[in-house]
């Protein structure tokens, strides 16, 4: 006895009136976008990410110095305190020398530049791991699915400093000793991004799961596309906006365990030093007085996971309408 | 004449967005006798459901009530201070969902749910009110409800939840219910058992309701008077027979049609072409002029008020402007 | 309730047979034990009979059978570096972690719950943006500089509280406690904070989303409805629904605390199970970094049964149906 | 007796002073680690050795300026007609902390057990032959063949006690494969000045005075918390907080704070200790070099100019903070042997270095990775990071690799490194022991610790002959012309000798020990 209601229910959030076309219109009139605009401390994070990022990629060009090049490195220079000349050079650092007489600075921006490498590459990593084998499991089911989840449950469980740590000690154990140091960093990409799949493969299974009993699917299934297809064109459009919160609360993840890593000395060379093996030798002098060597490099490390971080939590709000 | 015993008059919710000020609910403005069963009719997102929200002081934020005001039994309620209209709703007013299913907290025994709504309401020791509960339960037609009272939701099935839910909304006897589309997430063959059960303990308590659905048969069933509404506004409202065997409104006429007739396949009901308008693009003039079969030039520019065509029946349409001039 | 549990009980076997390969494989070819045990002066002859007495001249497969052997015995042979046997080791200082890791672990539930709470039912305070604030500072600040700087103040600059160690503590049969000296507690605040601060804000936005999403149900609306408190709604029912999920991953969090303190325990100096694991990862000490993967995991299995328990005990929806009425 | 009653006259004349000698004097003793085991004879470990310097005792030891000392040994001669044979006169009137008297026969015991299959201190011991009681309190050592240094092997080897021993069935040294639990282990019955009251492993040890200790002079520390603190700057922390009042192991870079702090105070010393570079010899190419066809290192050009580039006197100003004495020679100025112009290295001549690079056939330079230890010894990693860049000003590229030292030595002991850092300590303080580890080629017992596997033959001969000469100037003299060789051919690249910092509250002073084995007996309280 019911009224029939041919017509489509209209949207429970009103849409917006019909706007010009060209995708960077659609994006400035977008949802995201609107959002993106009335939050201030968004704007100023992603600010402050693109610049950290920025001086990062672009730190061979614009870095006063390089810390690397032992040519323009004074020894003699260690130790010099912030915006003061080095006693034994021409050098001017404007956040002082560390202890080998390298300008802060420029190690900042050559670190980020690692500390983001790392950061990226290990949850580009684990982002592609745990989004194929999230959609295996919630595609297949049964077996896989069990197995798949029961590994990635354990994973969950123990911290991923404490994965970190034992995969970088067997890729230790199994790495002849003469290369260990140029292996050093994809040991370090590979051991993050091995401890952190689990929280994609989760998520990606779940809404596999759900995508999977829809009509749609079904239909494709038994028109017999193959489930490559099916998976890659169906159902990974709609997981990518939770894959992307992940992915971005995992990069700042990865960034301050790849700090950890770094500053409980398993992680990069002092030669080529991350964010977090700067730290490590500021840490050294945290009572002796030169606090810029450690303060400096934690405030950039607290900035970029700050920033990373208040991105990824305004991203999860935008794209989930229920939180706002 | 009685006292109404609410009053709604030129009720208006609003809800701003980014693209501008939406209004849900414009210029409503009805009266609910004591004891009354007054259907609100309409398609999903008319409006109907907001009206009772705003009834019983539950609209979501960011909505509000932009002007209006609403009377129960004398006293104007929409402006009460959050803890005074927190004292009305379940005492004076209560309120049925639509799903019960969802409607009950999954995690809390049915006795501890009613204890705690009646002990609320009512001054009563807690064995006193666990007695109520029983009784009540026992009211919407629960059995064994002495033995059941303790059990869970999801140890229920649906009919039997939306009694629970009935059994709620009544247990501090409020004198009006608003039911808002108290059986459409039930099953047909429990649906009419649900309204009688409603209809029959309000009727014993002499609380009126107002039966919010999309469902013109149960209205045609139920209701003492009806209210027709289409894009926030009251199209029509009357005693519910006139409405049925002689709508005014082009729109109440075309809803009339939908009602199938015994015996008619299902399947090929009359429709009124064309969809209501979003709340974002209300046409200019009467809402209804895109879809109105009798569409004169002023509905495209001037909108009609709701105005008495005859006792008891009021129409927003300017089909009939000048009938009571007449 | 008996074959859910058996069947978990039989996934935590493989669960922890799976983690003994990967501590066996792993620590088997971490290092060179023999060069950790001796002194830098050893001769090498000397260390190669050690290598045979001690076994690592075995087939890796008789190692492996070996090493499961003994650890279902509990045995997990003698620490290379202290010489005392491992099982006795870990034992001893369990207390000291599993004091702190509940410390934090009860810093983190209530500090988390009750910030989560407040920010999701005052969504719009300034208090609330300066709290969700902070709370990402506390994600964004690794471990190991929150412990600096909070030594750096309270110990060092303002003298308060000590740097290291536990304190005091007193022997209660072989549970070594510092709860029970004012040195003790005080040495306790410091790496409990420290240790605290990600999971409380973990447990924070968990709690505030979660209550977001359980404020936004029907049942909520419903008990608003009825004329329930503000404060029976947020705090009986809303927060209960809130916690069943919580009551999950916090569950699971504190085998995280126990595991994660290694970093707090280094910073702090203190003498649990963490710090042990640590020093001897410094010095390939291969039986007590067996030992202690093997505690972590059965930390992680006894939790995740007891957290299916209290899952079960608090969901009822979980429980065994008791026939649903019609 | 007499002490007793000068005390107590005393305390008669100078109530104040009867209560702050009356009154337990703790000393609260942080350092970076624990002792390993109270066993003493199952870990040859510097650390271990100090701790258990307070509760065993030695037959002979070194005060702080590295001479030997009487302990329970009075005298100590080789036999007049037998110069394989050492004879020890033992102190008399010496117990046990469980009242047993000390005698001859629990030297004999002792030193049988430290040179048993199972013992960590055998090498010390290996040339002994016979260990024979002569009476209650002679021992006599009958060596394998002339040994004129044996003595200077027994600083770390502790005597205990045998029928104790026996009783608690701990004859022999712990076997770990056996997965016993010895108790030895956990438990002391020595001679020395303290005995042990509580001890939580990685924690905290308790120790109080023995007061029927033998020495005439009562410690003024009559109880001793030892804390091991691992993480520097918590130790630093601990002790400007007031919780500890010795920091043995103090970072050189808070040295200057620490002794800007009032009430703290820094003593400062040398230890008996060489850091040096080492690296491959050979003509076999590196593992890690660009240069695959040949060895660098091989060449004595390549060698001079690494010397050239580095800069000692910058790396004891910036990375040392001052704290270290620069050397030419790897051998410190404690040891047998050293010379002052041994020890003179080059100055600093960039163009030379890279002028003598070119001459080898490297212009552009190459490129090696160096191996280095981050916690053993004072700022190891940074040494290496600073002669990284030293290296980089003539071309020489190097890759820093920098492990833990369990990681690290099995690099050195099994060749497996092209370049390294290592430090040498000299418990003999005699140059033999440098060169059988160091300067040896690689062959059984000698040459354990020459990584770069340096060999020849004509210095083999002489560093043999040195174990069995008894003519002492003959000996120095050839102790001397391999010295001269080490240094011509660059066999290590010496850096510096370490200097050892330890940080204390002002009311005390405790000498720095050149081992750093202090004792806290030495410990004097000011005012």
């Amino acid at each position: 006895m019911s009224m029939t209601e041919t017509t489509p229910p209209p949207p429970a959030t009103p849409p917006a009136p019909p706007r010009p076309e060209g995708p960077l219109r659609r994006f400035l009139d977008s949802d995201i976008f609107y959002s993106w605009k009335r939050s201030p401390v968004t704007i100023l994070a992603t600010v402050t990410a693109l610049t950290l990022i920025l001086i990062a990629v672009l730190a061979p060009w614009i870095a006063p110095y390089d810390p690397f090049n032992p040519a323009s490195l004074n020894l003699m220079d260690g130790f010099t305190p912030p915006a003061s000349q080095g006693p034994f050079s021409d050098n001017w650092f404007l956040m002082g020398a560390d202890n080998q007489g390298r300008d802060v600075l420029s190690t900042i921006m050559y670190g980020s530049r690692v500390s983001l490498f790392v950061g990226f590459m290990a949850t580009l990593f684990a982002m592609t791991m745990g989004v194929g084998l999230g959609l295996t499991a919630g595609y297949n089911g049964g077996m896989i699915d069990a197995i798949i989840m029961r590994i990635a449950d354990i994973q969950l469980s123990f911290p991923a400093i404490l994965i970190a740590l034992l995969i970088f000690g067997v890729a230790r154990g199994l790495i002849p000793a003469n290369q260990q140091e140029s292996m050093a960093i994809w040991v370090l990409i590979l051991a993050i991004g091995l401890s952190n799949w689990a929280q994609f493969a989760r998520t990606v299974r779940g809404a596999t799961m759900v995508e999977r009993e829809k009509d749609y699917v079904s239909a494709a299934r038994i028109m017999g596309v193959h489930p490559v297809l099916i998976l890659l064109r169906h159902i990974l459009p709609n997981v990518l906006g939770p894959v992307l919160v992940i992915g971005t609360i995992g990069l700042a993840l990865a960034i301050i365990e790849e700090a950890t890593l770094s500053f409980l000395g398993v992680g990069v060379p002092p030669t080529q030093p991350s964010l977090g093996t700067l730290i490590r030798i500021g840490q050294q002098y945290l009572f002796s007085g030169e606090w810029w060597i450690l303060f400096f490099p934690a405030v950039t490390l607290i900035l970029l996971a700050l920033s990373v971080n208040l991105l990824g939590d305004w991203l999860r709000d935008a794209l989930n309408p229920k939180l706002r | 004449m009685t006292e109404p015993l609410l009053s709604v008059r030129g009720l208006t919710v609003e809800f701003p967005t980014r693209h501008g000020i939406l209004t849900a609910v414009e210029d409503i403005t009805l009266d609910i006798m004591p004891g009354e069963v007054l259907g609100m009719v309409g398609e999903s997102g008319a409006g109907k459901s907001m009206t009772g929200n705003a009834i019983i002081g539950l609209i979501e934020p960011p909505g509000r009530i932009a002007r209006g005001e609403i009377w129960l039994k004398g006293r104007r309620i929409d402006n009460l201070p959050p803890e005074e209209m927190r004292a009305i709703r379940g005492r004076r007013i209560g309120m049925i969902f639509q799903d019960p299913l969802t409607s009950l907290n999954p995690l809390f025994r049915i006795s501890d749910q009613l204890v705690e709504t009646i002990r609320t309401q009512l001054p009563m020791s807690q064995d006193a009110a666990r007695k109520r509960a029983i009784q009540l339960l026992d009211d919407v037609g629960i059995p064994d409800a002495a033995r059941r009272i303790d059990d869970y939701p999801h140890q229920f099935s649906g009919g039997m939840r939306q009694r629970v839910v009935i059994a709620l909304a009544l247990c501090a006897e409020p004198d009006l219910v608003i039911a808002d589309e108290p059986t459409t997430a039930l099953d047909v063959s429990v649906q009419a058992q649900i309204i009688d059960v409603m209809k029959q303990l309000c009727a014993e308590r002499g609380a009126a309701i107002l039966l919010v659905t999309h469902d013109m048969g149960v209205i045609a069933e139920t209701a003492d008077r009806v209210a027709v509404m289409y894009a926030g506004r009251i199209a029509e409202i009357g005693p519910v027979r006139d409405v049925i065997k002689n709508a005014r409104h082009p729109y109440t006429e075309g809803l009339m049609g939908a009602i199938p007739r015994l015996g008619e396949n299902l399947e090929r009901l009359q429709q009124i072409p064309g969809a209501m308008p979003r709340l974002s693009a209300i046409p200019k003039g009467c809402a209804f002029n895109p879809r109105c079969p009798k569409v004169l030039d002023r509905c495209r520019s001037h909108r009609p008020a709701l105005s008495p065509t005859e006792p008891g029946r009021q129409v927003a349409c300017w089909l009939y402007d000048g009938v009571t001039e007449a | 309730m008996l074959a859910f549990i058996i069947r978990r009980l039989a996934q935590s076997v493989l669960v922890m047979l799976f983690v003994a390969l990967i501590a066996f494989v792993i620590f088997r070819y971490v290092g060179d034990p023999i060069t950790s045990m001796v002194g830098v002066e050893t001769r090498l002859e000397d260390q190669e009979i050690m290598r045979d007495r001690l076994g690592l001249n075995d087939p890796v497969v008789v190692q492996f059978a070996r090493f499961i052997g003994n650890a279902l015995q509990g045995e997990f042979g003698i620490s290379y570096r202290l010489q005392q046997p491992v099982t006795e080791l870990i034992l001893s200082r369990l207390p000291a972690t599993l004091e702190l890791a509940v410390a934090s672990a009860l810093i983190a539930l209530v500090f988390g719950v009750v910030l989560g709470v407040f920010t999701a039912l005052r969504p719009k305070s300034f208090l609330t943006a300066g709290i969700m604030a902070a709370s990402l500072v506390g994600v964004s600040l690794p471990t190991f500089l929150i412990g600096i700087g909070l030594i750096y103040v309270f110990a060092v600059e303002l003298g308060w509280l000590p740097s290291f160690g536990r304190g005091e503590v007193v022997d209660l049969g072989w549970w070594r406690t510092g709860l029970l000296t004012e040195s003790g507690l005080k040495s306790l605040i410091l790496p409990a904070i420290t240790l605290s601060l990600f999971q409380l804000t973990l447990i924070m936005r968990l709690v505030r989303a979660e209550m977001l999403e359980v404020l936004r149900t029907e049942y909520i609306r419903f008990a608003r409805a009825r004329g329930l408190s503000q404060r029976a709604i947020n705090f009986g029912h809303a927060l209960k629904n809130t916690m069943v999920p919580v009551i999950t991953i916090t569950g699971l969090q504190l085998g995280s605390v126990i595991a994660f303190a290694i970093v707090t325990e280094t910073v702090f100096q203190w003498p649990g199970v963490g710090s042990l694991f640590i020093t001897s990862v410094q010095v390939v000490d291969v039986p007590v970094m067996a030992a202690y993967l093997m505690f972590i995991a059965l930390v992680f299995v006894l939790i995740n049964l007891i957290v299916d328990i209290l899952y079960y005990v608090v969901d009822p929806r979980l429980r065994v149906d008791g026939g649903a009425g019609n | 007796m007499k002490n007793v009653i000068k005390g107590l006259g005393a305390a008669l004349l100078c109530t104040t002073m009867l209560v702050s000698a009356a009154s337990a004097e703790t000393i609260r003793w942080a350092r970076a680690s624990d002792a390993l085991t109270l066993d003493p004879h199952s870990q040859n470990q510097g650390v271990t050795h100090n701790f258990a310097h307070h509760i065993y005792e030695t037959l002979v030891d070194r005060d702080v300026e590295g001479n030997l000392q009487a302990r329970l040994a009075l005298s100590w001669e080789l036999k007049a007609d037998d110069p394989t044979t050492w004879v020890f006169k033992l102190r008399e009137g010496v117990t046990f902390h469980d009242g047993a008297p000390f005698t001859a026969e629990d030297v004999v015991f002792s030193l049988d057990r430290a040179r048993s299959e199972k013992s960590n201190m055998r090498q010390l011991h290996a040339d002994v032959d016979q260990v024979t009681a002569v009476d209650d309190y002679t021992v006599e050592v009958k060596m394998k063949g002339p040994s004129p240094l044996y003595p200077n092997n027994l600083t770390n080897t502790f005597i205990m006690d045998k029928t104790w021993s026996e009783a608690n069935n701990v004859v022999e040294v712990q076997d770990y494969a056996a997965g016993e639990d010895n108790y030895a282990v956990r438990n002391t019955n020595g001679t020395g000045p303290y005995k042990l009251q509580s001890r939580e492993v990685d924690v905290r040890s308790v120790l109080t005075l023995n007061e029927n200790h033998w020495a005439e002079e009562k410690p003024a520390v009559t109880e001793i918390v030892y804390l091991p603190i691992t993480d520097a700057a918590t130790r630093v922390a601990a002790l400007l907080s007031g919780e500890v009042d010795i920091v043995q192991d103090v970072p050189v870079q808070d040295i200057d704070r620490l002794s800007g702090t009032a009430g703290i105070k820094i003593e400062t010393g040398p230890e008996n200790r060489v850091i040096y570079f080492g690296y491959r010899f050979g003509e076999e190419p590196l593992k890690s070099s660009n240069v695959t066809d040949a060895n660098p290192f091989n060449d004595p050009r390549v060698r001079e100019a690494m010397e050239l580039a580095i800069d000692r006197d910058a790396i004891r100003q910036v990375v040392m903070r001052g704290q270290s004495i620069p050397t030419g020679v790897a051998n410190p100025p404690f040891v047998n042997g050293w010379t002052e112009e041994l020890d003179a290295y080059p100055a600093v001549d960039l163009d030379r270095a890279k002028a003598l690079l070119a001459e080898a056939g490297y212009p552009d330079g190459f490129t090696v990775t160096l191996d280095t230890p981050n916690n053993r010894y004072v700022n190891d990693e940074a040494i290496s990071q600073a002669v990284v860049g030293m290296l980089g000003r003539i071309g020489i590229q190097v890759t820093l690799a920098s492990r833990p030292v369990a990681q690290h030595s099995p690099l050195v002991t099994a060749n497996e490194t092209d370049f390294y850092l290592l430090g040498w300590g000299v418990p003999t303080f005699d140059s033999a022991y440098v060169f059988n580890d160091l300067v040896h080629t690689k062959d059984g017992d000698y040459g354990a610790y020459n990584g770069g596997l340096y060999s020849n033959p004509e210095l083999d001969e002489k560093i043999r002959s040195l174990g069995v000469e008894t003519d002492l100037d003959k000996r120095n003299a050839t102790i001397a012309e391999i010295w001269q060789v080490v240094k011509e051919d660059r066999v290590l690249l010496p850096i510096h000798n370490q200097v050892l910092a330890y940080a204390m509250k002002d009311s005390i002073t405790l000498p720095v020990h050149p081992e750093n084995q202090p004792l806290m007996t030495s410990v004097q309280f000011n005012n």
